[in-house]
């Protein structure tokens, strides 16, 4: 198999979606002549064009609500945010619009986009570029949203995403545009809406998404070397969730920890805490922990924002806690 | 204000009028009984907002397009469908909220839609649909398939930023949109001089972004088609969009909770002495066109549409429950609760 | 005590402040000369003048900035959002910059200022203008989020998020403006951040806010005629959560529904199910049902917009499931 | 493209004009040793994006203000903190994320506040700002106290809406603001053609909204100043609001991580043959206000304050972690975990 960086990968997979379908454009900041703001769509515009990979001014919510347009009209845009901090701009067009479109029009327009860009903690960019809206985005009925955590499931659920007829929003993470992995060459589609077992185990359930997928793993070893056997989830998509994956483990381990980027209060983790919580409460043999960032705004300073992160550590600490150890 | 037609140097076809004044009769027909279904009988329910004496812009300007063309609007969106040929059931069958409905019930009022005759909608975030414009006619040039989108607000619209977005990219990309904007001077109970730090919309709208830009009485119906059909000339030559100030007047209050107590007396007056459908029929009458006999049996088959449109609407049947989860996406709806 | 409404409350707490307090004016859509959308502002342009009672464009995003510009530099700003539903086109202006102002000045800069304004399901208003926002609005740091359901509390409450020195969303519930109810005398502060136990009971803790208090106390009387004694919560404030109240009252019960009309993925009952669970997880004999909103877009349709609201009949329907009748 | 200053009728004082010549070469310096310290010993992190080549603008339009007027920009903030006269300690410290930071090193290089001097931020979210500055004036309108506000930002801004919406109440309210849009050709890697639809700006922002618009070198520093004095002259009378284009050009690229491959080799070369520090540099010695020694001396003094301010950012405490939690509200934090 061939081993790409994880923006090798989605780059493949835009490139072989549009060349599949000529109705599959790309439209956003930077998208075309800069080759991308983190260059995930280099060499599209050489390829392509300047009709299909499309530059835009800063006119978020424009540019968004004009995929919106052209999608109900049978084109198949993606819509490129230079992080989706910026589509808070934008959000009204994603909600109103992209997710609202078929309700409203009883079934009569459908909203085949992709909303794509990346997302989270990259580095001291500070509380306005470091948003994590998971768990906004997944409220809403009528949004599938993925988010991966591999150059494989990458490239594999963007290209199913593209071919989906349903407005998607496609969150990546900027720490991992670098990271390496095998992608399966030839026709690679992974399934909307499947979890994705990262690493079997019986003793405790992990679930998690996107870039904290790696300090999971991280902690899943060194829980091993203490004789723990830690079950990794990867949602990769997290509406609609895989809940019959998770509910499978849970009842097998009897105690989970969720592990995510997102804010506590609210996050993501709550929604799927509950979800499971509910089902099969009675196998729980502890409440379901989380480790999530810590409910501060993102600060610039370097030591304090790494301190907000999920860490192997606290990921550590709250599997002994729901082992009682 | 509004002036009165003036222009009776025809530039249409008698049947072309004939239908043109149908549906405007059809429209404030509509409008008139469904106030009446909203009012008596708690069977229409929701945000309820009246095209009456706006119905030119709509009926000359969608007269003027092609049948592919695409058509898209705000929440005043009942003269806009019916003059782009949704039928008065599909649109009094949403008004009771039934799956017969052009929306199946689940749009109402604001969210009409008739995706066979190109009609968009029907939205209800004033501005929101402007950008929505702009990429259907994004798809027109990417197929070159030769359709314009014409897309109508209301000059409270203007104040809302991505609408100038939208604008800016539709200008510089020289997409194939026609911007009317329905200047019937209030944004609800805001008039414009309150809402608009310049009153020249086409300053606001046009001009900024180099678009071509008219500034026409929208209440002469003739005139609001061959402005149309200039622009859709225009846009479909690849030339870029073209704005349309329509100079109109609303007879209602914003909504139907709305007693419009904001609006002088004679300026409402003055509006309803030149109403639009009056008038036309009258340049009709001095062209020889029409009688009054003829007057009289339009609007008797308009009347009757509606009483049948009506008739259909509380016959069928009511929207069942288990639509809640239907059409939300293409894929099946997972609930997840 | 006067019987008041809750659209009169709000206007008294409004006045007493603006009269109390020169900094503390009303912006937003038809709130001056049309005395207001819902008429909560009715009287205060004859009151106040147009300086103090100003009329906006329809410019959400521009109006929310303009308060928070004035808020930065010691103006108390009330922003009426004419619905909360239209608050998606200012989102970026009062998450990045309402709430994270003080913390990205470095605690130079506070933001003593209060959006408000209607928000829900108010009746065939369909997809676009029925939304609830206050689990979006309750995961941001920085934010207070208040939703009141009694005219007492809206006064009380309205009068104490005006004078904190920060950013408040205080949300009310268009179905309730003309609900009647007694608001005490005189200078009457209903402190942020406190729940309110609407009815006191044993058997099971009912956990509510805003406009759902109502089905809620219907629900617990029909309970109380089948032998079940229900304790109702409001919790008026949303966040900070007032986790102490309810943890006080389900180790008592050791059993809890929470009633609300958000959505039921990463809704706010999710969040506070996920609080609760993980601080008494072996108090409870059952786990924490919810009765929200089903998820869907709301349709225009009245029956079918009903259906999806929590009734008396869901909400008894949950209580029956955690106590295993 | 920018043209190099040729007035030199002198409109200021010899004192002011060092001053201004001084705080140029200050905030060159400053960003100057910043880039080393982020490109070696990874001692700055996020974005950071260089002011160079821009100096004029700030330095003669905040030259022109009161004390107690106020000032706000974008993310491109260095320049107009230290012209406003923060500290280059505080600014220095802020980029190592220390708490004697102009922000205790929670905003970052994007995110410089001063709240003393009236320096309201540094903002990253672009055209996030405007509506804010706006505000601002409607609170100094207010209190009827004479303050203005200005605000500064980019040539790409103005493609973001709310920016329109703050622009027309700013206008239609006559709020003393300062609008300077810094236009320096490009957002980012796309050039102004690219972006707007009109290459005008004061088209864009002024025209629509009726506000008196100038559109000059603004690398021409007695220009800029000139033309800020005349514009806050107006506002403050109470006359409303001010557009400036000040057109320049930054010479590095958006930010320290983008090498500016968009932009011809020619282009940048010309700019920086006519750097606005030499320039200004000359015109003083040519009207015999400065000699090479004493520019010799001022650089020497800018370095060695730089140096200081340095010296002080590293030495100063690290931010406890603690600190996380702190200056979230003004009421204790409860953490909602
Ligand atoms: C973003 C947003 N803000 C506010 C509203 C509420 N609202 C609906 S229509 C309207 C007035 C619009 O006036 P105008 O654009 O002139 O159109 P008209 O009603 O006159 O046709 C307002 C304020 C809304 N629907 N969306
Ligand atoms: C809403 C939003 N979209 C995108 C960005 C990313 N971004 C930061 S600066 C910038 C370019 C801005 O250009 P301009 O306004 O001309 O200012 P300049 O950088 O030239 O000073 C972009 C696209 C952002 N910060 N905010
Ligand atoms: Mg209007
Ligand atoms: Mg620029």
């Amino acid at each position: 198999m061939a081993v790409l960086t994880f923006r090798e990968a989605l780059n493949q997979a835009m490139a072989e979606e549009m060349e599949r379908d000529k109705n599959v454009f790309l439209m956003g900041q930077e998208v075309a002549q800069y080759d991308g703001a983190y260059k995930v769509s280099q060499g599209l515009l050489k390829r392509f064009g300047p009709e299909r990979v499309v530059d835009t001014p800063i006119s978020e919510a424009g540019f968004a609500g004009i995929g919106v347009g052209a999608a109900m009209v049978g084109l198949r845009p993606i819509i490129e945010f230079m992080t989706f901090s910026f589509s808070l701009v934008a959000i009204d067009q994603i909600v109103n619009n992209a997710a609202n479109m078929r309700y409203m029009s009883g079934g009569q327009f459908a909203v085949p986009i992709v909303f794509r860009g990346s997302s989270g903690m990259a580095g001291c960019l500070a509380a306005t570029h470091s948003h994590r809206l998971e768990a906004w985005y997944s409220q809403i009925p009528g949004l599938t949203v993925v988010m991966p955590s591999t150059p494989s499931d990458a490239k594999g659920l963007l290209k199913s995403c593209i071919r989906t007829d349903d407005p998607v929003v496609f969150i990546e993470h900027e720490v991992l545009y670098h990271e390496r992995g095998e992608v399966p060459e030839g026709e690679h589609l992974v399934p909307i809406g499947k979890a994705d077992i990262k690493r079997p185990g019986n003793d405790v359930t992990l679930i998690t998404y996107s870039r904290s997928l790696k300090a999971t793993l991280a902690a899943a070893e060194a829980l091993a070397a203490d004789g723990i056997d830690a079950e990794v989830i990867d949602l990769r998509t997290i509406r609609p969730l895989d809940l019959d994956t998770l509910l499978e483990s849970v009842v097998k381990t009897h105690r989970a920890v969720i592990v995510e980027e997102d804010w506590p209060y609210c996050g993501l983790g709550a929604g799927i805490s509950d979800r499971i919580t509910q089902r099969v409460f009675d196998e729980l043999d502890a409440p379901i922990r989380r480790v999530a960032a810590k409910d501060a705004p993102i600060p610039y300073n370097k030591a304090l924002e790494a301190s907000m992160l999920p860490s192997a550590d606290r990921i550590i600490a709250a599997v002994r806690d729901v082992l009682y150890l | 204000m509004v002036q009165a037609q003036t222009e009776v140097k025809p530039n249409v076809t008698r049947a072309q009028a004939l239908i043109w004044l149908r549906q405007m009769m059809l429209i404030r027909r509509f409008e008139e009984r469904a106030e009446m279904l909203y009012q008596k009988g708690n069977k229409i329910g929701g945000f309820f907002h009246q095209y009456s004496g706006q119905e030119p812009v709509a009926v000359g300007s969608i007269g003027a397009l092609r049948d592919d063309d695409y058509v898209i609007t705000a929440y005043r969106d009942h003269g806009h469908a019916l003059a782009r040929g949704m039928s008065a059931k599909a649109g009094m069958a949403e008004l009771l909220g039934k799956a017969s409905g052009c929306s199946k019930g689940k749009g109402g009022s604001m969210h009409f839609f008739d995706a066979e005759k190109g009609f968009l909608g029907g939205h209800a975030i004033v501005g929101g649909h402007i950008p929505l414009a702009a990429g259907v006619a994004f798809a027109s040039k990417y197929r070159g398939d030769g359709r314009v989108c014409i897309c109508y607000f209301g000059d409270g619209a203007i104040n809302q930023g991505p609408v100038h977005e939208a604008f800016n990219m539709a200008a510089m990309w020289k997409l194939p949109v026609i911007y009317v904007v329905e200047n019937n001077l209030y944004a609800m109970g805001t008039s414009l001089s309150r809402s608009s730090s310049v009153l020249d919309l086409t300053i606001r709208g046009a001009t900024p972004y180099g678009m071509p830009a008219y500034q026409i009485n929208g209440n002469d119906l003739e005139l609001m088609a061959e402005t149309t059909r200039e622009a859709a000339a225009h846009a479909r030559s690849g030339e870029g969009p073209v704005f349309i100030e329509a100079q109109t007047y609303r007879y209602k209050g914003h909504s139907i909770s709305d007693p419009g107590k904001y609006r002088h007396k004679e300026e409402l007056d003055e509006a309803i002495r030149n109403d639009p459908i009056i008038v036309y029929q009258n340049v009709l009458k001095d062209r020889g066109w029409l009688s009054d006999e003829a007057i009289d049996d339009l609007w008797q088959s308009v009347k009757d549409e509606i009483e049948e449109a009506i008739a259909f609407a509380e016959e069928s049947e009511p929207l069942p429950l288990d639509a809640l989860y239907e059409d939300i996406t293409t894929t099946p709806h997972i609930p997840q609760e």
